[in-house]
């Protein structure tokens, strides 16, 4: 029943997404898809529960191909999780991509294209996850591609926009190839198409290794670790901002849902692949929250965020692999249950963190932190939201970031407890990695908050509009993450459910027991994040009683009265210091003129800007050495028609030459 | 029984925190030949903020209000999970150094936002450099008390500390390298002679000071006892790792802890009149200097220790 | 036998009447009817009903049939576009091309179908030829000095090759000598059927001459310049024309010496020299698509590219042979959708230049989105075809384990796709670098009224999706029945 | 008698190798197409019938009189076109090259012989014609030697087939020898139209179609 119930909803939805081809009148379409696809999507999340509760692990069939045989769904419990999680990320996002389209629809731009494209990404996203046959699954994964591109294109008249969509698309569909081999390969070694069939001994396969490297980075690609994660940071600023939050909340984690689905393919038995993806993920966190350091445009700092947080993720799927290797069931159960606890959080925080930085820059047409400052005192809920999306996102106490990271230190401790030898002192470099990770990250959102939010507003603010659909949907986010961060249970309960029906978690051994044990105890974190917020509000109110006089006047600032805006540390200064340490890694280059003279007169100016190290040395070589390369192939090109001739006659004698001169 | 003594230590914890401060103050005075005010001055000095105004700046806004709010109780909270006297702590379960950490992270985020609130030039710098220094803070802690939990495989803070047992030669090493590392930790997070000067009001030189210059009022005050506590709370976390032939007896215990803590002082005093300030530039070596020592101790148990 | 009236008769008499008139509004109704005549006769054919052999003259398996109805298929569509398209093209004096367009189409209509039923060697060599004359002048309809060249090109080019094709056809029928078959002549099914006693020296060198005299006709590298400046500066529903039918009826020749070869030694060799062919198209679409900046070049050297890739599937047969059968059907359905975009965007825009086209999205509507929906389709976008019929050829790749030449592929084809998303995406956006506002006055309003190659393009691009996922049942059986004919 | 008649052939071609004017390649075309003419002849000599006179009677009148006179009325007349042959390489370079080939031609074709069913010189002669028509193409500007290099090859590959002996049905021969008369009867109007847009006939002129 639900399952139909589920199709019933995708059906509302691609019906709701046809719309605008129909009517005409901009705002009446507009209005009517967007809502239709929220009851579509209420719909199929009823769906998805009531099949997660009632459990049917049966296939769907939708179709019979001679060559792909038969095309079909199956809800197992990894899909049913990242499909819950798609459909209710993309409520906010939904009533967000309203209220984002209607200026542009005032001022006369054809959204039409754009409506029907991202209502039929979030379709097709719905469906990739959901989808068994390896074929269905390529061609949902490259529509996902194709309809992100089609809607990324929004603002196409500017040529950032048109560049950046261009190395998205290219990006993607490098990563589509290496999948194509890797299920191809799947296919001829398992005989099927089905994911439900392609489980593999380790040891018989001799192309074991090619696969997990093909299947890890096709997907990492997409996930965005470290080195392949070159167009993530070109693509999110120029995307529209609702399209942006919803690629970094939940299309990057079709990477990661990719990448367990891999692992549920492989079985890997080998530590060292556990160690390769431990080592990419540390790196991608550490590098990803510096570059996020060194940058001004916010939503490029949110991008490479969403990097240091696929980096986390990826460090708990490591720990995950490592206890497979060793068949260790509780390691298995704290690496995955971090890993997606995280997935969770960050879609949360993150498509937060977007749809503030859109509002902003709707109001200021800027995307560049150093022009903002002061909205606090124009858009006071906006910056409250704001706060806690980036005390989530720094994994500070009370709210959900930090009981993934919890989650991630115990499987830390617990993997160098159980595996003797050097596994403590990777695990220490672990743990001090992530912690350096979270000291960044603090770094960098106090920068964020305090440029942007605090302080005197650098550009002058005159109305500050925030629609209470945009209030609405950043509420909603913001009281998940205080929910999730102070009843982390009923997310684990659903984790844990999770995690069982998962084979590689179930089939060493399915003893539930041991797996409460594993987990820290949560009890406490309730206790406690209560009683920390009830001392604060009673130490709040103890001030506001006891203080009776309390004051306005200018900021001391050591005697000196005129304090303007320029006088302000700005984001580039803030993090200054931080940058030097890797400053050749991150790239920043620093153009600076100051004046000599004593009684400087204007003109000096400062501009830093860092270059992402990937692409700068690995992709803009690699690519030109190849187009030039190609170009040198010369002689191809004169166009006379003897040169024509004298090709069929070269061409003639050498098959000639090589059929009676090849021996067989 | 047990519930009630460690609530009645925690009190003491609280109460006695700014005498910690008068005393190394009196004792500083004294040895550079001063007399020095008098060890109860602290408190004074608390009574007359509490009567004073507290002033807003113009571009202050809501954040500047319920800043000192947020980082006193963090503070204040992370108090509780510290087994004070080798007393078993108010909050102990598995995984608490995490959360340890993470409060004083929580305090340090909106103080330094509180500082930026303000907008001008010396807050921003103070809060620049205290964003850099506790990035490099961070890694120490994990890898002392890291090392530690990864050697007795403990993940609480209570259980962790009672672990060493100082009688076996091979856990002196442990002890003696980590707590110079701690000590380092504790000079920079309380910003201390060699990394910050307290007293000085030279704002260019300042980080801490300089994040609360424009406060006043029940602000100060809630900032100043925040980092009085913090003051004890690093204190105390230097003097657990000297549990000595794990004492059974509560009370002497406790008078062991008292006298640890007098030679902590001690120590702290006779540095901070010998030695000049780092320059603001290498205090990041520093730090990484003793992050390094941390993980030496881990090195020696998984090697030597096979 | 009315079938065969319908299929070789009227398209004959028809070409032959209509130079009595040129009234041209009755030619198009005529050359309607004759193509729809013609387009339900295949499919009569396609769906099994006997036809007489004409003592052995004619031939009608698997693999005529299937390219007998791609062929109806391509025609009909373009007879339906070609009339909106002879109204409007850019021509500077109109009437005398405009009054042979009609015969010849006809008159290639009979000549490619008699190419393609015939059993007799001799009598396909005769028709491919015939076929090469009737598009000749229809190359020149725009009388300038590109078109003159061009066509002048492609008819020296092809009618090289073939001459080479008829010495194979010579070297088939010495290696012939000796054997019973030599008495029987040159028909397909008696060369098919005892094809082991011929000589083999000689049976490889009239493999390797009809192969490089056809690949003229083909397209494939490195004698692919003739069909490329033919396709590049024709009209665009001749363009379709050739890229779409004639590649495959030339092709028609390559399968059946894949045929006669495939009981015999000489088998594995025809087949490398096919995976040589595919990975030359290839690789020259790669080194060209970066340096072009013709429209109109670009979709024929993806034409180029795509029979490469149909000849490397021949070449490593098995399910890559069925893949190569898929992927011409729709490869011949998206080169008629991306020509006739590209016939209506070089109206509007009166150039071929690729910086001269900006903003396809926001000044033709629906010409934008529809080039775009068949660029798309061209680059192996999942909902097209292309994409499944791709799949089964890097499938058969792997099945023969030949990793080196998949990376190679999937390599070339990646580097195809950045080169001309690049050039599309030129076309369908803003030009940043010429300030719009005043080019926009000059060739300003663009008549945007939904035409019927809008639509016949858009029912092209669903044929394409709904082949794509869901196979018709008849069409899978005439594949395995080919596949089962080489032995696969 | 037959290989003399190959022989002569040969001769020709080396003719042709050394000549720098236009009508002399005409001439030697007329003369290739008489000896074609009693090539085919020589064997129905003993067996008289009307039915098997019908092809050489065509091949004389294609190739020794319809095609010289079309190409010399409709070109060289009209066009008053300059007498010599611009090449792009010298006379005795091109003169080294086709000796080479044919000496080639000959070796393989001798060693074919030993191996497979085919009597050598004819076989040779005809490979031979093939090649030097290729090179015709190849290494000559005008465009009028163009057309007749494609003559020469055609007249090869007849030559071929009639060495071959080969039973190809008598249709199938007289469309192919009329699909030839058909491709150069457009060849030359196509001459025509090109001399008159590009007032200058060799082919370095169409070099319109760059990328």
């Amino acid at each position: 029943m639900s399952i139909n119930l589920f199709f019933w909803g995708i059906l509302i939805q691609s019906l709701c997404a046809i719309i605008p081809l129909i009517i005409k009148n901009e705002n009446r379409y507009s209005f009517l898809s967007h809502f239709g696809a929220l009851l579509g999507i209420v719909f199929s999340l009823l769906g998805t529960i009531g099949n997660l509760v009632f459990g049917s692990s049966g296939l769907i069939y939708i179709g019979f191909n001679p060559y792909w045989n038969s095309l079909n769904f199956r809800f197992d419990s990894l899909s049913t999780f990242f499909v819950l999680l798609i459909q209710i990320l993309s409520i906010p996002a939904l009533l967000y991509s309203f209220s984002y389209q209607k200026p542009y629809i005032a001022s006369g731009k054809k959204v039409k294209l754009y409506v029907f494209s991202f209502i039929m990404l979030i379709v097709s996203l719905q469906l990739l996850t959901v989808a068994n046959n390896a074929v269905l699954f390529l061609v949902f994964w490259e529509l996902m591609a194709l309809l992100s591109y089609l809607n990324m294109v929004f603002e196409n008249e500017k040529s950032e926009v048109q560049k950046g969509s261009f190395i998205y698309f290219v990006a993607t569909h490098l990563a589509t190839f290496l999948l194509y081999v890797f299920f191809l390969m799947l296919h001829q070694i398992t005989g099927s198409w089905n994911f439900s069939e392609f489980h593999l001994v380790f040891n018989s396969t001799p192309q074991y290794y090619l696969l997990f490297a093909l299947g890890f980075i096709g997907f990492g690609i997409k996930a965005g670790f470290m080195p392949f994660h070159f167009w993530l940071p070109k693509a999110h600023p120029i995307a529209p901002t609702y399209l942006s939050a919803f690629l970094s909340g939940v299309i990057i984690k079709l990477g990661i849902y990719g990448i367990f689905r891999v692992f549920e393919f492989l079985k890997p038995t080998d530590p060292i692949l556990g160690w390769i993806v431990l080592a990419i993920s540390l790196i991608s966190a550490i590098f990803g929250v510096w570059y996020a350091l060194a940058q001004h445009d916010i939503k490029t700092l949110l991008a490479y965020h969403s990097i240091e947080n696929i980096g986390i993720i990826g460090i708990g799927m490591g720990i995950g692999l490592i206890g497979m290797a060793y068949s260790n069931q509780t390691i298995i159960i704290l690496g995955f249950a971090g890993a997606l606890f995280h997935t969770v959080n960050h879609a949360i925080f993150k498509s937060q963190l977007f749809i503030g930085s859109g509002i902003i820059y709707q109001n200021l047409h800027t995307r560049n932190i150093e022009k903002m400052g002061g909205i606090i005192h124009y858009a006071p809920w906006l910056s409250v939201f704001f706060l806690i999306g980036s005390v989530a996102i720094s994994g500070i106490p009370p709210l959900n970031g930090f009981i993934s990271e919890f989650i991630i230190y115990n499987s830390f401790f617990k993997t160098a407890g159980y595996f003797g030898n050097y596994y403590p002192i990777f695990m220490l470099i672990m743990t001090v990695g992530l912690a350096l990770v979270g000291g960044l990250a603090v770094a960098c959102f106090t920068k964020v908050n305090s440029i942007m939010f605090l302080g005197l507003p650098r550009t002058e603010l005159k109305a500050f509009h925030v629609s209470r659909l945009e209030y609405f949907s950043l509420g909603i986010l913001a009281l998940m993450c205080i929910f999730i961060g102070i009843f982390p249970q009923p997310v684990i309960a659903f984790i844990i459910a999770v995690l069982q029906g998962m084979p590689i978690v179930n089939s060493f051994g399915n003893d539930f027991s041991v797996i409460s044990s594993a987990f820290p105890a949560f009890s406490p974190f309730t206790m406690i994040f209560l009683s920390l917020i009830l001392f604060m509000t009673m130490t709040f109110l103890f001030k506001k009683f006891l203080s009776r006089k309390s004051r306005i006047a200018k900021p001391w600032g050591c005697g000196y009265q005129h304090l303007n805006e320029r006088m302000q540390y700005t984001a580039s200064s803030y993090a200054d210091e931080l940058n030097l340490i890797p400053s050749n890694i991150l790239m920043i280059k620093k153009d600076a003129v100051v004046p000599e003279d004593i009684f400087p007169k204007a003109g000096g100016h400062f501009h830093s800007h860092s270059h992402d190290f990937a692409e700068e040395v690995i992709v803009r070589p690699v690519y030109s050495k190849i187009i030039k390369s190609i170009n040198r192939i010369v002689f191809l090109s004169k166009n006379d028609i003897r040169v024509y001739i004298a090709f069929i006659l070269i061409a003639l004698v050498s098959y000639l030459a090589f059929a009676f001169f090849w021996k067989f | 029984m047990e519930k009630l003594i460690s609530v009645l230590i925690y009190l003491i914890f609280i109460v006695s925190a700014p005498l910690f401060i008068g005393i190394v103050n009196k004792l500083k005075s004294r040895l550079t030949g001063r007399l020095g005010p008098s060890i109860f001055q602290t408190y004074f000095d608390l009574k007359r903020l509490l009567r004073k105004e507290t002033i807003y700046a113009q571009s202050a806004s809501f954040v500047s209000r319920i800043a000192p709010v947020v980082s006193f109780s963090s503070i204040l909270f992370a108090g509780m999970i510290l087994p004070i006297g080798f007393y078993k702590p108010l909050i102990s379960f598995n995984g608490d150094i995490i959360l340890f950490a993470y409060l004083l992270g929580l305090s340090r985020f909106f103080q330094i936002l509180g500082a930026m609130d303000i907008g001008s030039s010396f807050e921003g710098m103070g809060a620049a450099r205290e964003a850099t220094f506790a990035v490099f803070a961070e890694p120490i802690y994990f890898f002392t008390l890291g090392s530690l939990a990864f050697i007795f495989k403990f993940t609480s803070m209570y259980d962790i500390f009672h672990s060493i047992s100082l009688n076996d030669p091979s856990f002196i090493i442990f002890i003696i390298v980590s707590a110079i590392s701690v000590f380092f930790l504790m000079i920079t997070e309380t910003s201390r002679m060699p990394v910050d000067d307290p007293n000085t009001h030279l704002e260019l030189t300042m980080i801490h000071e300089v994040m609360i210059l424009d406060n006043s009022g029940l602000d100060l005050f809630l900032y100043q006892y925040s980092s009085y506590l913090k003051m004890l709370v690093y204190a105390t976390f230097a003097a657990d790792f000297f549990n000595p032939f794990n004492v059974q007896n509560h009370i002497i215990g406790f008078l062991l802890y008292i006298i640890i803590l007098l030679i902590l002082i001690g120590n702290l005093v006779w540095i901070e009149t010998m030695m000049g300030r780092f320059r603001m530039k290498n205090i990041p070596r520093y730090l990484l200097f003793a992050a390094s020592i941390g993980i030496l101790n881990l090195l020696i148990y998984t090697f030597f220790n096979k | 036998m009315y079938l065969i009236l319908a299929l070789l008769g009227l398209p004959l008499l028809t070409g032959a009447v209509f130079f009595v008139f040129d009234n041209l509004k009755i030619k198009y109704a005529f050359s309607i009817i004759v193509a729809a005549i013609h387009l339900a006769a295949a499919c009569l054919v396609f769906s099994g009903s006997n036809v007489p052999d004409f003592e052995q003259w004619l031939r009608f398996d698997a693999l005529t049939k299937l390219f007998l109805l791609i062929l109806s298929n391509v025609y009909f569509w373009v007879m339906i576009n070609s009339y909106q398209y002879l109204f409007f093209s850019p021509v500077a004096k109109p009437e005398k091309s405009r009054k042979i367009f009609y015969n010849m189409t006809n008159l290639y209509l009979f000549a490619n179908t008699l190419a393609l039923i015939s059993n007799h060697l001799g009598l396909y060599w005769v028709a491919l030829e015939s076929t090469t004359l009737c598009v000749a002048p229809l190359i020149y309809y725009y009388r300038d000095k590109e078109s003159l060249e061009a066509m002048w090109k492609y008819l020296f080019l092809v009618s090289v090759g073939i001459a080479f094709a008829f010495i194979g056809i010579l070297f088939l029928t010495l290696s012939m000598h000796g054997t019973d078959a030599f008495e029987k002549g040159l028909y397909f099914s008696n060369l098919i059927a005892n094809s082991t006693k011929f000589n083999m020296i000689w049976l490889k060198a009239s493999y390797i001459f009809i192969f490089v005299g056809l690949s003229t006709k083909i397209g494939i590298a490195p004698m692919h310049p003739g069909e490329v400046d033919a396709v590049s500066n024709s009209p665009s529903p001749i363009a379709a024309l050739i890229s779409a039918s004639l590649g495959g009826t030339a092709l028609m020749g390559v399968l059946r010496m894949l045929q006669i070869t495939s009981k015999t030694p000489v088998y594995q060799f025809s087949q490398i020299m096919l995976i040589v062919g595919g990975m030359a198209s290839l690789i020259v679409t790669v080194v060209f698509m970066f340096r072009l900046n013709n429209y109109k070049r670009m979709i024929a050297y993806s034409s180029v590219e795509h029979l490469g890739i149909v000849v490397l599937g021949l070449g490593i047969g098995g399910i890559g042979f069925i893949g190569a059968m898929f992927h011409l059907i729709y490869n011949s359905l998206t080169k008629m959708a991306l020509f006739f975009m590209a016939g209506n965007i070089h109206r509007n825009y009166k150039s071929r230049e690729i910086h001269n086209v900006f903003s396809l999205l926001k000044d033709l509507r629906w010409t934008g989105i529809l080039f775009l929906l068949a660029f798309l389709a061209v680059v192996a976008m999942p909902p097209f075809g292309i994409f499944f019929s791709e799949l089964m050829i890097f499938q058969g790749l792997l099945a023969n384990g030949q990793y080196v030449l998949l990376s190679a592929v999937l390599f070339f084809l990646l580097f195809i796709f950045i080169a001309m998303s690049r050039n599309v995406f030129k076309m369908m956006y803003g030009s940043t670098k010429i300030n719009e506002a005043e080019i926009n006055q000059t060739n300003k309003p663009f008549d945007e009224k939904l035409n019927i190659t809008h639509l016949s393009t858009a029912v092209i691009l669903c044929v394409l999706i709904a082949m794509g996922l869901f196979i018709p049942p008849a069409l899978y059986n005439t594949v395995s029945e080919i596949a089962k004919s080489f032995n696969f | 008698m037959e290989n003399v008649l190959n022989i002569l052939f040969c001769l020709s071609l080396l003719y042709l190798a050394t000549t720098t004017r236009v009508d002399a390649y005409l001439k030697v075309f007329v003369l290739q197409g008489i000896l074609l003419f009693f090539i085919v002849i020589m064997p129905l000599i003993n067996r008289p019938s009307v039915f098997t006179l019908i092809l050489p009677v065509t091949i004389l009148l294609v190739k020794a009189i319809m095609i010289p006179l079309y190409i010399r009325k409709k070109i060289i007349i009209e066009l008053e076109v300059k007498r010599n042959i611009e090449s792009n390489l010298q006379q005795f370079n091109f003169l080294l090259l086709t000796v080479f080939s044919m000496i080639a031609v000959f070796i393989s074709s001798n060693m074919l012989a030993k191996y497979t069913y085919i009597d050598a010189i004819p076989f040779a002669a005809a490979f031979s014609t093939i090649i030097i028509g290729l090179y015709i193409i190849i290494f000559r500007k005008k465009l009028i030697v163009h057309v007749i290099g494609f003559l020469v090859i055609e007249n090869g590959i007849f030559l071929l087939g009639i060495s071959v002996a080969s039973e190809m049905p008598f249709l199938i021969e007289l469309a192919a020898l009329l699909d030839i008369f058909v491709v150069v009867f457009l060849m030359g109007i196509a001459i025509n139209k090109i001399s008159s847009t590009f007032s200058v006939d060799d082919i370095t002129a169409l070099d319109e179609l760059k990328d």
